[in-house]
Order: C-alpha cells, then sequence, then structure tokens
C-alpha cells in the first residue's frame, strides 16, 4: 500500500519536471526585450478601464455548490459500489435511498429556476 | 531517523507555512491559493497514513471543489472601490486572538506530553480491506445506516438552503424593494 | 525468461540485478526502481502526444477537403517538432500587471495533471505503473488540478478577458465533472473494484456492450472536460479573445497547447480501458507485448470519434451547454446508476448472477429503455421550452430616421431590447 | 516509523494556526478558511488514531466521511450566508456585519 504511494509521490515530482524542462529550455534560447507597450494587459488593443474584477453572475456559485454536495456524496457511493457483492438487500435499497435525495435536490434547484443562464 | 521520517517532517513543515500564509495574507485570493497547498499537504499525510481513499478524497472534494467554491466567492463578494483593494486584514482582537491560539496549542500539548508512549507505534501490518468493510457496515443496519441516511439528509438540506440564502433569498427580497 | 515474451520484466530484471550488484541500501533500490518506473510511464503520453499533433491535423485536413501539414519530413510527420522549435525560441511576454507566481505555475500544474493519470493506466496484463485500489477516484481527483490550472491562469493574467474565460471553463469543467463521476461509478460497480486493471480483468465482455449508455455519457462529458468541439467555450476566440490563456506567450502557451491533446489522448485511454476491455484482446496473456498495442488501438478509435466530432458539429450556446448537463446527462445518469445496481441486485437475489447471457440481457434492455426514457423526457421538455420562449414582432428593416414617424423608431428600439 | 505524536502535534499546529485565521481575519471567506483549517486537524487526528489504534475496524473512517460531510455543508451554506449579506450590505467584511449591536 506505501509502495504504491511512494510510485505516485514520484510521479508526481516528475510531472511537475517534465514540463518545467521546455519551459527552462525556452527562457535560455528565446529573446528577452520587454517593453512597457507589449507588457500591458492585451484587450485587442484597447487600453485597460478599471479594475479587472468585475462582478460576476451568481450562477457560478449555484453550479460550483451543486458539484460540491454531489463530489461529497461520491465518498459513500464508491465504498458502496465496492462493496456490493456483500451488500443485503435492504442495504442496497438504504443506498437508492441515498441516491434518491441526493436526485431531489437537483430537482429543487431545477425547479426554483437556480440551473439557469440567464 | 528514518527517510519517512524525513519527509514526513518536510510535509508538516510545508502544510504549516502554507497554513501560516492562509492566515496572514493581505489578498484573499492568494489566502485561498495557498489553502489549497495546504490542504494538499494534508492529504499527502493521508497517503503516509496509509488511507488512500483519504487522500484522494481530500484532494477531490477540498482542493477540487472546495477552495474552487471560495475562490468563486472572492470573485463575487468584492467593493468596486479601488483604494479597499486589498484591506487590513486583520481586526481589532488579533492580539487577543494570537493569545487563544497558543493558549489553545499549549494546552493541546500538554495532554499530548502526558500521552500512553506504549500505544505510540504501529503494531499491525495493514492487511485489512478498510474500503470494502468500510463500504458494507455503512449500510448495514447493525453498522451506520442511520448516520448514512442522515448525512444524505444533511446534504440535502445543505443544499436546499443555500441555494435558497444565495439565490431565491435575493429574489424575493428584490421584489419587496 | 526471454526478451520477447516479456520486454518490460526482462528489462526490469537487469535493472534489479544491476543494482543488488551496486551493493546500494534496499531503499534506494526501491526509489531507484520507482523513478525508472514513473518516468517511463510519464513519458509515453508526452512522446505520444507530438505524433498525436500532427495526426489530428492531418485528420482535420482530410475531413475539411485539405492536405494538412505535408512539408516537413515525409508527409510533414516532423511538423510537430518544427512547432515545438518554434514555441522554444518565440518570446515569452509576461504581463507586467500579471501576479508572477500563479502565473507560472499554472501552466506546469496543466501539464502535470493530465502526466498524473498514466500513473494507473493499465498497458498490459502486469504492466501498470501502480495498481492503486483507488485508481479510478485517483482518476478523478488529479483532474481537479486541472481545473484549479484554469482559475489560476485567468485569475494571474489579470485580464478580464482572461478571467472571465477562466470562471465560463471552469463552470464548465466541474458542470460536466458530475456526470463523468457517475459515469465512472457504473464500471466500478460492475467490477466491485475501483482498481483500474481490476476493472480491464473483469471485462469479460467490454462494458460498452453491457451499459452503452454510460458509455455515451461518459464519453460527452470528458469530450467537455477535454474543451473540444461542440464544447469549445473555453477559448471561444470569436467572444472572449482566446480564454483564460490570453495573456500567455511562448512556451507556456505551448504548455497549455500540449496539455489539451495531451488530455484528449488520456481521456482516450481511460475510455478504452474502462468501457473497451483496455489491453483485453486475443493472445494477449502469451504475449503480453499485444497489450499496449489493442489499447492504444482502441484509444485511437476513441480519439478519431473525438476528432470527427471536432470537424461535424458547431459551437453551442453557454446555457445550452450548461442545460445539457445540469438537465439532461446529470439526472440520466444518476437514474441510470439507481437502475443498474437495482437489476443488479434482483439478479443476485434470485441468484442468476453468473448467468451471462440473462446478466448482460437485463442490462442492456435496462440501458435501452432508459435511453427511450429520456430522449423523449428531453423532447417533451424542449418543446415546452420553445413555446415559453416569447416571440418578438418582426424588427423593421431600415427605418428612414424621420421625425414624422415616431412610433416606428420605438418599435424597433423594443425590438432590439 | 513515525510516532503517533507527530501526527498529534502537527495537527495541533494546523488547529491552532486555523483558530487563530477564525479568530482575527476580518473577511468573512478567509474566516471560513481557518475553520477549513481546523477541520483538516481534526481529520488528521482521526486517521492516525484509526490507523494506530484501530486499525482492523470502520469507526475511523465513518468519522472521517462525517467531517467532510460536515465541511462540505458549511462552506456551502456558509459562503451562501456571505453572498446574501454582501447583496444585501456591500461587504464582505465580519467586522462591518453589526447590525445587532445596537
Amino acid at each position: 500500500m506505501q509502495d504504491n504511494w511512494l510510485f505516485i509521490g514520484i510521479a508526481v515530482v516528475i510531472a511537475a519536471m517534465l514540463p518545467m524542462l521546455p519551459i527552462a529550455a525556452a527562457r535560455i534560447l528565446s529573446p528577452h526585450r520587454p517593453n512597457r507597450l507589449k507588457n500591458e494587459t492585451y484587450e485587442c488593443g484597447m487600453e485597460t478601464v478599471g479594475d479587472t474584477w468585475v462582478q460576476f453572475k451568481v450562477q457560478y456559485y449555484v453550479y460550483a455548490l451543486v458539484f460540491l454536495i454531489f463530489d461529497v456524496e461520491m465518498i459513500f457511493l464508491f465504498p458502496w459500489a465496492v462493496a456490493y457483492d456483500n451488500l443485503p438487500l435492504l442495504g442496497v435499497i438504504a443506498g437508492l435511498v441515498f441516491i434518491f435525495l441526493l436526485l431531489d435536490g437537483l430537482a429543487y434547484a431545477w425547479r426554483k429556476g437556480a440551473l439557469e443562464w440567464s | 531517523m528514518t527517510p519517512i521520517q524525513y519527509f514526513f517532517l518536510f510535509t508538516a513543515g510545508f502544510t504549516l507555512l502554507a497554513a501560516l500564509g492562509v492566515v496572514t495574507r493581505r489578498n484573499v485570493v492568494h489566502s485561498a491559493l495557498l489553502l489549497v497547498v495546504a490542504l494538499f499537504g494534508v492529504a499527502v499525510t493521508f497517503a503516509i497514513l496509509e488511507a488512500g481513499f483519504w487522500a484522494v478524497f481530500q484532494v477531490l472534494v477540498y482542493i477540487g471543489a472546495i477552495a474552487i467554491l471560495m475562490i468563486f466567492m472572492v470573485m463575487l463578494t468584492r467593493r468596486n472601490v479601488a483604494d479597499e483593494t486589498y484591506p487590513e486584514p486583520f481586526n481589532d482582537n488579533m492580539r487577543l486572538a494570537f493569545l487563544a491560539a497558543l493558549l489553545v496549542f499549549g494546552g493541546l500539548a500538554l495532554t499530548i506530553g502526558g500521552w500512553d508512549a506504549a500505544r505510540e507505534t504501529m503494531t499491525v501490518p495493514l492487511d485489512y480491506d478498510a474500503l470494502r468493510e468500510f463500504g458494507r457496515a455503512m449500510v448495514s443496519p447493525d453498522g451506520y445506516l442511520v448516520p448514512f441516511i442522515l448525512v444524505s439528509v444533511l446534504l440535502l438540506a445543505a443544499l436546499v438552503g443555500a441555494i435558497y440564502v444565495a439565490v431565491l433569498g435575493n429574489k424575493s427580497q428584490e421584489e419587496r424593494e | 525468461m526471454s526478451f520477447f515474451e516479456d520486454p518490460i520484466k526482462f528489462l526490469a530484471g537487469l535493472l534489479q540485478d544491476l543494482l543488488v550488484s551496486l551493493n546500494l541500501h534496499p531503499i534506494a533500490i526501491t526509489v531507484i526502481n520507482n523513478i525508472v518506473g514513473a518516468l517511463i510511464v510519464s513519458s509515453v503520453g508526452l512522446v505520444i502526444v507530438i505524433f498525436l499533433i500532427w495526426l489530428e491535423r492531418k485528420l482535420a485536413a482530410r475531413f475539411q477537403d485539405r492536405f494538412g501539414p505535408n512539408r516537413a519530413g515525409p508527409f510533414g510527420i516532423l511538423q510537430s517538432f518544427g512547432d515545438l522549435s518554434k514555441l522554444v525560441l518565440k518570446e515569452d511576454v509576461v504581463p507586467d500587471a500579471a501576479d508572477k507566481i500563479p502565473y507560472n505555475i499554472a501552466p506546469i500544474l496543466s501539464i502535470a495533471a493530465v502526466v498524473l493519470v498514466w500513473a494507473v493506466v493499465p498497458f498490459s496484463v502486469e504492466w501498470i505503473g501502480t495498481d492503486l485500489n483507488v485508481g479510478v477516484l485517483y482518476i478523478a481527483a488529479v483532474g481537479s488540478f486541472g481545473i484549479l490550472s484554469v482559475l489560476m491562469a485567468g485569475w494571474a493574467s489579470n485580464n478580464k478577458y482572461a478571467l472571465l474565460g477562466a470562471f465560463r471553463a471552469v463552470a464548465q469543467l466541474i458542470s460536466y465533472e458530475v456526470p463523468l463521476i457517475f459515469a465512472l461509478l457504473i464500471p466500478v460497480l460492475l467490477a466491485r473494484s475501483m482498481g483500474v486493471n481490476q476493472i480491464v480483468g473483469a471485462q469479460d465482455i467490454w462494458y460498452i456492450f453491457v451499459v452503452p449508455v454510460a458509455f455515451g455519457i461518459f464519453f460527452i462529458a470528458s469530450l467537455a472536460e477535454i474543451g473540444r468541439t461542440p464544447f469549445d467555450l473555453l477559448e471561444a476566440e470569436s467572444e472572449i479573445v482566446a480564454g483564460y490563456h490570453t495573456e500567455y506567450s511562448g512556451m507556456k502557451f505551448g504548455m497549455f497547447m500540449a496539455g489539451e491533446f495531451l488530455h484528449s489522448l488520456t481521456l482516450a485511454v481511460v475510455t478504452a480501458a474502462l468501457f473497451l476491455g483496455g489491453w483485453r484482446g486475443p493472445y494477449v496473456e502469451q504475449l503480453p507485448l499485444l497489450g499496449p498495442l489493442y489499447l492504444f488501438l482502441k484509444a485511437g478509435f476513441v480519439y478519431f470519434l473525438i476528432v470527427w466530432i471536432r470537424s461535424s458539429l458547431p459551437r453551442i450556446r453557454i446555457d445550452h451547454m450548461l442545460d445539457i448537463t445540469w438537465k439532461f446527462l446529470t439526472p440520466l445518469s444518476v437514474v441510470l446508476l439507481m437502475a443498474i445496481a437495482l437489476t443488479d441486485a434482483l439478479l443476485k437475489e434470485f441468484g442468476q448472477i453468473n448467468n451471462t447471457a440473462l446478466y448482460v440481457g437485463a442490462m442492456i434492455a435496462v440501458n435501452v429503455v432508459i435511453a427511450l426514457l429520456a430522449l423523449f423526457a428531453a423532447s417533451r421538455l424542449n418543446s415546452r421550452q420553445r413555446r415559453q420562449i416569447k416571440t418578438f414582432e418582426p424588427r423593421p428593416l431600415a427605418v428612414p430616421p424621420k421625425p414624422a414617424a415616431p412610433a416606428a423608431a420605438s418599435t424597433s428600439e423594443e425590438a432590439s431590447a | 516509523m513515525i510516532p503517533l505524536s507527530w501526527y498529534l502535534i502537527f495537527s495541533a499546529l494546523l488547529f491552532s494556526i486555523g483558530l487563530f485565521g477564525v479568530l482575527a481575519r476580518k473577511n468573512a471567506i478567509a474566516i471560513l478558511m481557518g475553520v477549513e483549517l481546523m477541520l483538516n486537524a481534526v481529520n488528521i487526528n482521526l486517521v492516525a488514531f484509526w490507523r494506530y489504534i484501530v486499525p482492523a475496524t470502520t469507526e475511523g473512517w465513518m468519522f472521517v466521511a462525517s467531517v467532510f460531510v460536515v465541511a462540505a455543508a458549511e462552506v456551502a451554506v456558509g459562503l451562501a450566508l456571505v453572498y446574501s449579506i454582501y447583496r444585501g450590505r456591500r461587504t464582505s467584511s465580519a467586522d462591518e456585519i453589526d447590525l445587532l449591536k445596537w
């Protein structure tokens, strides 16, 4: 078990190194002549006005929220699916009730129009 | 000291440094990004503890969902006043808070200091399939069937409540005005 | 054991002998073995992707009745190397307003998040980076670093379009993650295991033939995850400049591009492993070398589908894109999961779980019924929504700006509002 | 092998840092981040105790799962409240939410 995670840890280091190599090569090989105009924020040639932090819609929050709730339910559904062979029928029904309650939340969000983009 | 101990100290070190950054940075987005680093450090700790399932879920739930939700909310709630981009991060009770945190840590450290040293080491090598057992125990009536259903209800309530508070409550408020 | 029977094992044995003869500490031997393995596994994808970019450009060109790259090398196969050297030699412009640390980490993270998936991809019977017992979840978890890299890139660029693009992209990615994870849950349920290699091993009948609808959901959701047409709103050039990587140039931009291709390949390989039987094929037990061949043939088929769809379909609008996942794919995947779990449990209850023909037949029947019901419900919903759309009076064309006709002007204003 | 007390010290430190963040920060979202750190510290303890003391049982797992669920629910509702207050009062600073003070 720990051997598996040793491999993953080494893979994390290597996966971070692999893209660093070409970027480092580019830093050595490429020209570097910054000037003020070149380093301005790119907005198709317009000068940027005001702050970057524009106001966003609350919809972004709603999508992330529903995603979070579904994600957390996965903590229970994945072990439930793995242990499926040893489950009595009651356990299966409990899991289905669990999923059904989850679906309820989605239905609520849908009916109240929280999932509409505009 | 074995290599795994060095590795644990390294992990704990960068997790704690990132956590310090979370509570001290002025820019809240930087705080959120450092929170991701700290949460990843906790995931690594879980992997060292041979709880791979929780390491993976730490990343999936905390980094993949909670941190992103927080960054979204930072972007959503911001005054458009230029000079208040990065206000003073701490409130007036900063010193008191520091003292309280120090006291809590002192108390915890004292308790840990009186810990029975015989239970310090791992005795059994882990050949127990906790994942499968957890899945079975979760839905069996002599296990955690009631918490399992309650969790589902709690999450449903959180979803409904959050949607109501964030979206629908504001809608009805605007209608009243 | 000879080289041709199992070359990887043969070479690993040689390495092991070499390390032991050097009298190294056993921990050092383990670490070195793991480093070599991780290096091989991580570079496989990157090497393939260089040729894949050429292949995709060639295919896209054929779909559009062009030649595609055909100058550099035979059939233009060296085109990617030309592109690579161009990217390396390009100046890397970092905008002054950028937040430097997240700005530089984001492209690295976007590649690393994809490369890490290869650690659990089984190439053959025993050729796998590491057989993690939570492999499927690991694939999903690593993907969340990709989401994070998009958000970091958009925020650190300090550019309105980049931030807006990043927000849209993240909304799309997390929305499609939900049906994706539910579709992942179905092979896990059928195989009773989260290890990718165990899932491949359990596919005596490929899961695409047992649960075709789950395959469909997974495929559509992964199209959205990799940001390919028809879900390429991430970089809708005509709407938000270029999306979250507007401010990137040179090699860092190249990293985002390569990351996109690598992500496509990776998801094709994962699809092949989870639904198309992975390395399974005739004679693979005797000759493990055939495993990667089968795997990449199947992955190549999935990739071809992706390119085909890319060159056939237009981009869809953002509200439609979100409706597809939240109002169609997510409910469908949840209902499908419930139906499959129930069918499985009932078959087990009646002691028919080992009756393969009955099992597969019941599963396919359930899939077909649910797919038909879902399509019926979607079409009903669609027509109801269409009736609710308010129709405006047709806008009068080119009304002359006469002061004597205020009525016409006000109508045109209403129509445009 | 790592002694159990190392994990406990680590988690105590993390908990204290989180507590400091909760008590001292102005921004309501930063306060929620502090709460997340505290919950994570609790999780480290739970997993460490499970691994060292009751490794062949599932109680530890159920506790950890509950903490995950509580953390998710807390973030979901907490951020919704922050947003609701922001809509009404144009601030996300906990110090300025003082309507009930006098």
